[in-house]
């Protein structure tokens, strides 16, 4: 058994987005799934900080330190991109203009229940930025985090043990081990790493499975991890 | 008498802000920082200031210069870690009880401040709605969801980073500059720009980004 | 497959909307109307439709043929008085009681349908407290001030008078023309832009005045 | 005793605009002031369909239907001038940023409250526009209005008989006949036509009036009314 690493499940990520959507991606491990599209798909990328239609980054002769993602890094503004200022990109997200939000997480839970904002470090500063917004008006809201902590313990629960970012909100789940639709009944998985059993998968889950009938093998081409 | 908003520095330009100040101060991701106005403000070592700035520690602000002095008695921020494991001066002064924090999911932070400057007193969204953040806030059910009630946001000063602004103090913005600047703009008593050019003749109209009206003084920085 | 959100007519861009749709219109004193399409959706002759459009009666908005072919059943606006004595089109049909009327403060109006698109389900406002138009309103004190709370607006569709957008359906304004657009774009679930230019090439970043992500057609007209 | 006609009411409003202030003017009567701003000060016009910075008429052969003012005038925009979006122009006007409007109406009470949108005409339709807007949030409402009806009932009254504009709002009142401010104490006569005796001005007006100690003579340079 194989798991995917962390560019691998943005690959997988990627694959799933639509001609035309309007997308937000997380900052860390989520922002790199925009290397991913499809071939001849367009996607607008949204970041937060109100750039709407983000580019890949700047190469370092091009960086323009005015020209940055909502996680600073120096990009570029895709064709047919802008910028707005951010009461209107907050506007925007808010008013459930976006199609896809992915975001990393500490925990989600089998009701949609997203925790991703606080993990009770002792002593540092709260850090919330645009979590909670795009939590709570996205239309769909994707997370991709590791299936475990480091110490195996699950991080698909039957409740969050860590404050909310927002109740009820998950709609997908892509981990190094499966990607899983959240529904109404809870954890659908779709797709599972090969040479995983589902008994497996489901030890390593803190609620019920259920497995779609189609359910597939979760599969990425060769890419090397990132720093 | 010409309308002419640009002033010679930026120590004119913060002269008069007083003891207990509420100040806004743009800038995002690294971009749109007021920086030098943050650092004339500080060395007028006026305290008891509440800071409204979206991050408390982002390395590319000079907002922590205000806190390091001493000078901040509360921040209003969507974000307030330092990066690391280290604790930045907000944290430590934090952590001792020297200063105040209120946290905000940053859209709400965007739109209280936009309510503030649209004479908007108070609005529902469904941000923090459920979650800690939202603990204590009155709530209430519109179409079958719910919502929590955020009250405007308002400030004595504002400091604003833009790219070019006239004389009547219009400005322009260069990418991601803009970010929380005309919100805030047009939320405080006095606004403040800095720029990288103050011209005399007036931007063009369908260039100018945030109407000078909204921005008492200009300096260039 | 690029974006591409051109299409070849005014009659096809209205061609799905049905029965009984609440359509916003822009247009203000005479700039920005979304002509085309209103006379395109009159020729469709769907009935029962809301509109929301500041003005029910201006001369210069073909929003009356809408209202004499019959199709109208309510309206939503700032201005609903024809000019001169004689009854317009709209005041006939109010004064036979055949048609519901909204009428709101121009500025409850904006910023209804801003909240509309920006997920504020209800705001307060100080306009129209302590006048008829404020009667039955929940009203509620902020530092010492009255306000009344107002509910959003949303659409099914807005039709929105743009000068030049491209494939990606980024807007351009000429002078007054922006006025409703904006806002209307954000708030519908459709919105369909008529524009003197509709172009392949994107327009830059810079010079794009409503982002294209909120708007789903384009016609030349 | 001469009354002002309108254009010199227009006028004498003018007068009072300061250098930098921020003005709406109502349409009808209040948008001719713009043509008396006094010899170098500059004021910014605001028309509430988002034109900040308005300029005087487009002559014929400039004419621009899309550079129009709230009240459909073709227009041209002042030096610093620009145009912004509804939402925004009302933002600005609700959120206090107008130094003064200057509004006609029907009627204004010694309690500042407003009357001018609704003149109860039969059949006709409601017509409010932004005049609740600008009566409720601007910092000054100045109103300009012939002092009397047409058949001389007073338009200064102790309470206002038409459905009100808004509640306790403006500040001064420039009539043909005189200026008057309004305060907490109702209305204080501070110009009165030269030939009108205070005794006559009082039994044209429907509350006590105050004289200022400093009370002058309304006159005006001769202009011709206008259509």
């Amino acid at each position: 058994m194989t798991p995917l690493n962390r560019q691998q499940i943005a690959w997988r990520v990627g694959q799933d987005f639509e001609n035309g959507m309007l997308v937000n991606l997380g900052l860390g491990m989520p922002v790199n799934c925009s290397d991913y599209i499809r071939e001849g798909r367009e996607v607008v990328i949204q970041s937060e900080n109100g750039v709407i239609g983000a580019g890949p980054l700047a190469s370092p002769n091009a960086a323009d330190s005015d020209l940055v993602d909502a996680g600073s890094r120096k990009i570029t503004i895709a064709p047919g991109g802008t910028v707005i200022d951010s009461a209107w990109s907050f506007a925007m997200i808010r008013g459930g203009h976006i199609d896809v939000t992915v975001l990393g997480a500490f925990e989600v839970a089998a009701n949609g229940d997203l925790a991703n904002w606080d993990n009770r470090i002792p002593d540092k500063g709260p850090l919330v930025g645009g979590a909670m917004d795009l939590a709570a008006a996205a239309k769909e809201v994707w997370v991709m985090m590791d299936h475990t902590t480091r110490k195996g313990a699950p991080r698909l629960l039957g409740a969050c043990t860590l404050p909310l970012t927002a109740p009820s909100c998950v709609t997908r789940i892509y981990t190094d081990l499966a990607v899983i639709w959240r529904d109404a009944e809870g954890f659908l998985v779709k797709e599972i790493v090969a040479g995983l059993s589902r008994e497996d998968l489901q030890s390593r889950t803190g609620a019920p499975l259920r497995f779609a009938p189609d359910c597939g093998v979760l599969a990425a081409p060769d890419i090397a991890e990132k720093d | 008498m010409a309308i002419d908003k640009r002033v010679g520095s930026a120590a004119e330009a913060v002269a008069d802000i007083g003891e207990g100040a509420v100040v806004m101060i743009s800038g995002f991701g690294g971009a749109g920082f007021a920086n030098s106005l943050v650092l004339a403000l500080r060395d007028r070592k006026v305290g008891g200031l509440t800071l409204v700035v979206n991050s408390a520690t982002h390395p590319l602000s000079q907002t922590h210069t205000l806190i390091e002095a001493g000078l901040v008695r509360k921040v209003i921020c969507s974000a307030a870690r330092g990066r690391g494991a280290d604790l930045s001066p907000f944290e430590l002064l934090y952590k001792a009880g020297k200063i105040e924090l209120t946290v905000l999911p940053q859209g709400t932070f965007a739109d209280s401040i936009r309510a503030g400057g649209a004479g908007i007193p108070a609005y529902y969204t469904p941000a923090a709605y459920g979650t800690g953040l939202g603990e204590g806030k009155e709530t209430r059910r519109f179409n079958g969801r719910d919502y929590v009630l955020e009250e405007a946001i308002t400030a004595d000063v504002a400091f604003v980073r833009g790219d070019i602004a006239d004389r009547f103090g219009n400005l322009t913005f260069r990418h991601a500059q803009k970010n929380f600047g005309p919100a805030m703009a047009t939320a405080a008593k006095l606004t403040i720009a800095e720029v990288r050019v103050a011209q005399s003749e007036p931007i063009a109209p369908d260039r100018i980004e945030l109407p000078g009206v909204f921005v008492n003084r200009v300096v260039t920085a």
